[in-house]
């Protein structure tokens, strides 16, 4: 039965993706900064974004609300009750970025633009004390910060 | 507190018109119990119901439109005779009595305390497919034609168990078991099968039963014909012959030409068919297709099944989707490539006792046309030049 | 026409009150899908949302009051981050892009043309049965600490066949996998578990995947936790390193005592649990009771699950409920009689690869109490001297 | 571990059936004419209950209504369109009254008296000319009743 089990079992059905789509729909971004668009924002900028969009459930310093704690750990990572932020914690910058613009704010996500995401990471290290108050970060900047926890991590089933 | 946000244009990227909404709304909270997608609601059991009688009747699992081998429990297949009763299982009892040496009676939460089973099973009604013995095909979807059979994980308590407890007289033979439907249907089940294999089932895919299905509790009969797996069951009477139901003998009794009737056929046959593609779909341009389908005995396992492009004259063998188990849907898979001329798909099914699934002509010479019953003919698919699927024989 | 004769009280025999309503009067007619009876409300999901983000947090597969393996579609358990969107089919596609030669774009109705194969399997969220770091045992239903973990028939697109049309470019290591929810979740999985045995899921327990669970299509990763196999999915992008997603790193990281993360922990390991009795049932009178629970593993099949009734002073092995499959649930079940004292009723599994359930005790030793995720120890229900059920350590 | 796997595996749970109720519930009808009440009916008083309680599904002379022939076989069994009546096909008479008496009628099954359900059996089998006009069914006469059909099948998996 020549026509049965053919020489490829799957159909070709998949088009060719529009390279302007693809950038324009990709959120992804990379440690080593790959995908993060142009644009910049100072740490004031940030401030003024998070007390409009993120304070209502992460606590005006960024702590203390009802959601997770973003900023202010205390107790140390061997601690039973370590705290886990984002200075204490995430290993990345980067991640920052990719998860406020995909994710944030939580009623109406992925509505802010590339300079208010910027602005926003620049706020939130500050607050965390890895980047000073005059930091400005953009495509460069954010992925040369250096997070306090970058080795923190054992990888267990991936190297 | 959570700030819905007047959703702020995307200063940078203008929203263009490929961005979805959802992307940027918060979704549906939790429920307690979840319901298919509504763009998914064409996919429900056709019905097929007595106008004057509007529980009489059937409604067919839409298998053209499932995959895989479980039936999902919404969409099990019904034949009712006179509805489905709304029972309470507080008032609802499972009398074991007749030639017992001591009658008992047993409540839902008692039998919810003994040893269960757990068995993938399919359930197929006696007239499945009865359409296949017209003179002419039925040009109706796969599932409306033959949509009469679905498959669930069972879980249940063996009637060993309970035979036990009351004690089985030396000369009991038959089983009568009956259900607490508007018509209290009773069968007759030859004791020694209610011994080796059958279940008083309480759970279907892991939930209690449903009302359709025979909540609070109903026969499972591994590979026997579905009238036989009595739902809403509320009493089982040992006797030394069988009653001798209508559904025994007025129906579920299969005519020959002889004018003779074959009675107490109770396995279902090996069988077969493919699901897709299938009447009504059709297939836009020559390319390759995957040829899927299900197989069934109620005999055991599929040991193997074959499919035809070319109305019968080649075959190859299908791929069959592990685990295959006995009395079970077993899914079949091969892929095809359509030349984009006319060609006529077929499968058929051998078990692992060697049983075949015969051509529908086969069957016909043994059997006749009257027998309505016990249809397990090999199914047919033409394609014409514009790729339209239709029935065929 | 159906006359609804005015129901003559019976003559002869008067009806007595034993006498059930549903035999006298034509049941509900047919539907075109069922639902559980309005007796069985109760056995639903448990909810914990966020107050604050009500699509934030999980509900709960009750396992207490289900059976078998499979699990309902109506009952799996759900995780989400901002609730479920509710996704138009026809407007999804799946672009695969990146790492690789062509890029592609694929429309849902082009992937249900695709081969596709079935396997029943598990999802188990990382967070599962994470109560269990507490320093006192919870006192919740066995479904409300453990129940973030369902099993269905899963049948899908191979990731191999869509990775060969695009074409792999030799330096990619990884696939980062993005779902279309409000949050757009994503998540990094090493090529090479794609490639092996990783589906695009787009049917559950044989009906489209529900919308809870990632309809019109998702990620299915045998045995690896819930939380990669990407619901709503939209976009695979090839890459050679793993995008560190805030869910693989500030979260789904496993705190040890050190002060170091562990991450990347991606298979779900050898677990198991008593569902009947437990936590909230009471036993009436000493008797025999039958004990039943759940065991799984994400490295493969269970090979062994023993139960204790004196709190692991001795051990017996329960009976495995065939088929045993790998990375899906396993029924056991083994008949205890209770003599009316004070007793401790634990499980413990092993798998195929020799793993073996740890108790608690040592699991905090080797992992600390603040890791939260990937919590496998051994579950133990204490049984007070009045039969009540209640969580211990 | 003693108390696992225990001798017995299954709990004693069933309650003695209390044999007034079992009389009482009790349905099914044998051949040899087990589980017939007392009563009787006759042809006459099975017309006029038919008439009232059947004949809008079954038609007026137990033929050409919405339901099924129940007499008037015109094509023998041996022809590809059989007419399979009570009379024609029916092997046993006792199954008349077992399924009169639990699924009569359609619309609140279950209610007729004994004696009603004899009278229709009566009825019935005059119609289909088993018995004579003057039959009187009871638990003796019907299942003395030999059926035209009696040995019309062929058992295949049972003896
Ligand atoms: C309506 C409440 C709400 C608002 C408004 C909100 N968040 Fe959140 N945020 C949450 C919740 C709840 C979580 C935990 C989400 C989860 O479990 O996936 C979270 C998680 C986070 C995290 C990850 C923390 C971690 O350790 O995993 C970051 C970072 C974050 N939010 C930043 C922001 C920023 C920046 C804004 C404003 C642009 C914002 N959030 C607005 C509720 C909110
Ligand atoms: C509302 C309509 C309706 C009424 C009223 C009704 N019937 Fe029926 N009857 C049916 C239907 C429909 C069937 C087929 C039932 C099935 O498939 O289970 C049937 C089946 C039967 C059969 C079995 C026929 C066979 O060959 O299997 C008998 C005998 C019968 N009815 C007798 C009666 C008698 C006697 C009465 C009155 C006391 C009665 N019916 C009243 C609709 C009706
Ligand atoms: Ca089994
Ligand atoms: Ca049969
Ligand atoms: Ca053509
Ligand atoms: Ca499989
Ligand atoms: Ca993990
Ligand atoms: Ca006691
Ligand atoms: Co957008
Ligand atoms: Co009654």
């Amino acid at each position: 039965a020549p026509s049965l089990t053919p020489q490829e079992n799957a159909p070709h059905l998949g088009r060719p993706a529009d390279p302007q789509v693809l950038a324009r729909q990709r959120l992804n971004v990379f440690p080593d900064g790959s995908g993060l668009p142009t644009g910049r924002g100072t740490v004031a900028e940030g401030g003024a974004l998070y007390a409009r969009h993120c304070a209502a459930c992460h606590g005006r310093d960024a702590r203390g609300g009802s959601a997770e704690e973003l900023a202010g750990a205390v107790r140390p990572l061997n601690d039973p009750d370590a705290d886990r932020t984002i200075g204490s914690y995430w290993p990345h910058a980067t991640t920052l970025f990719d998860f406020i613009r995909r994710a944030k704010p939580m009623g109406a996500p992925g509505t802010l633009s590339a300079d208010e995401v910027y602005a926003l990471c620049a706020w939130l290290l500050h607050a965390n004390g890895v980047v000073p108050a005059d930091a400005v970060m953009d495509a460069q900047s954010l992925p040369a910060v250096r997070m306090p926890n970058r080795d923190g991590f054992i990888r267990i089933e991936a190297d | 507190v959570l700030a819905t946000a007047t959703a702020a244009a995307h200063t940078a990227s203008a929203t263009p018109d490929d961005d979805l909404p959802w992307l940027h709304e918060p979704g549906a909270p939790f429920t307690p119990y979840g319901q298919p997608s509504p763009h998914e609601r064409l996919t429900a059991r056709r019905i097929g119901a007595n106008r004057a009688v509007p529980g009489n009747g059937v409604s067919f699992t839409p298998l053209e439109e499932l995959e895989g081998i479980i039936t999902p429990n919404g969409l099990h297949f019904e034949r009712h005779h006179n509805g489905v009763p709304q029972i309470d299982p507080a008032r609802h009892t499972l009398t074991l009595h007749g030639r017992v040496k001591q009658p008992l009676v047993f409540d839902v939460k008692s039998l919810l305390r003994y040893p269960m089973r757990s068995q993938l099973l399919f359930i197929e009604c006696g007239g499945n497919s009865n359409a296949g013995w017209h003179q002419s095909p039925i040009q109706r979807p796969a599932g409306s034609v033959h949509g009469l059979i679905s498959c669930a994980e069972w879980t249940g308590v063996p009637l060993s168990v309970l035979l036990d407890e009351a004690g089985v007289e030396p000369d009991a033979r038959w089983v009568i078991a009956e259900g607490a439907d508007a018509g209290a249907m009773n069968m007759s089940i030859p004791l020694a099968k209610m011994r080796e294999d059958c279940l008083i089932g309480l759970y279907q895919n892991g939930e209690r039963l449903r009302p359709e299905q025979g909540y609070p509790m109903r026969l499972i009969v591994p590979g026997w014909e579905g009238v036989l797996h009595v739902k809403w069951l509320q009493r089982l009477e040992l006797s030394a012959q069988p009653v001798m139901s209508r559904n025994e003998t007025a129906k579920y009794t299969e005519l020959l030409p002889s004018g003779k009737a074959r009675q107490f056929t109770f396995t279902m046959d090996c069988k077969s068919l493919i699901t897709s593609p299938s009447h009504g779909q059709s297939l836009k341009q020559p390319d390759i297709y995957q040829v899927s389908g299900l197989a069934w005995s109620g005999h055991g396992r599929i040991r193997r099944v074959e499919v035809s492009a070319d109305g019968g004259r080649s075959w190859a063998d299908a791929a069959l989707d592990g685990p295959v188990l006995p009395r079970c849907l077993t899914r079949f898979r091969i892929p095809w490539r359509w030349n984009g001329q006319p060609a006529v798909l077929k499968s058929r099914a051998i078990d692992e006792r060697g049983n075949r699934q015969p051509e529908r002509a086969a069957l016909v010479a043994e059997r006749g046309r009257a027998g309505y019953f016990h249809y397990n003919g090999i199914v047919a698919w033409a394609i014409d030049d514009d790729g339209r699927v239709s029935h065929t024989y």
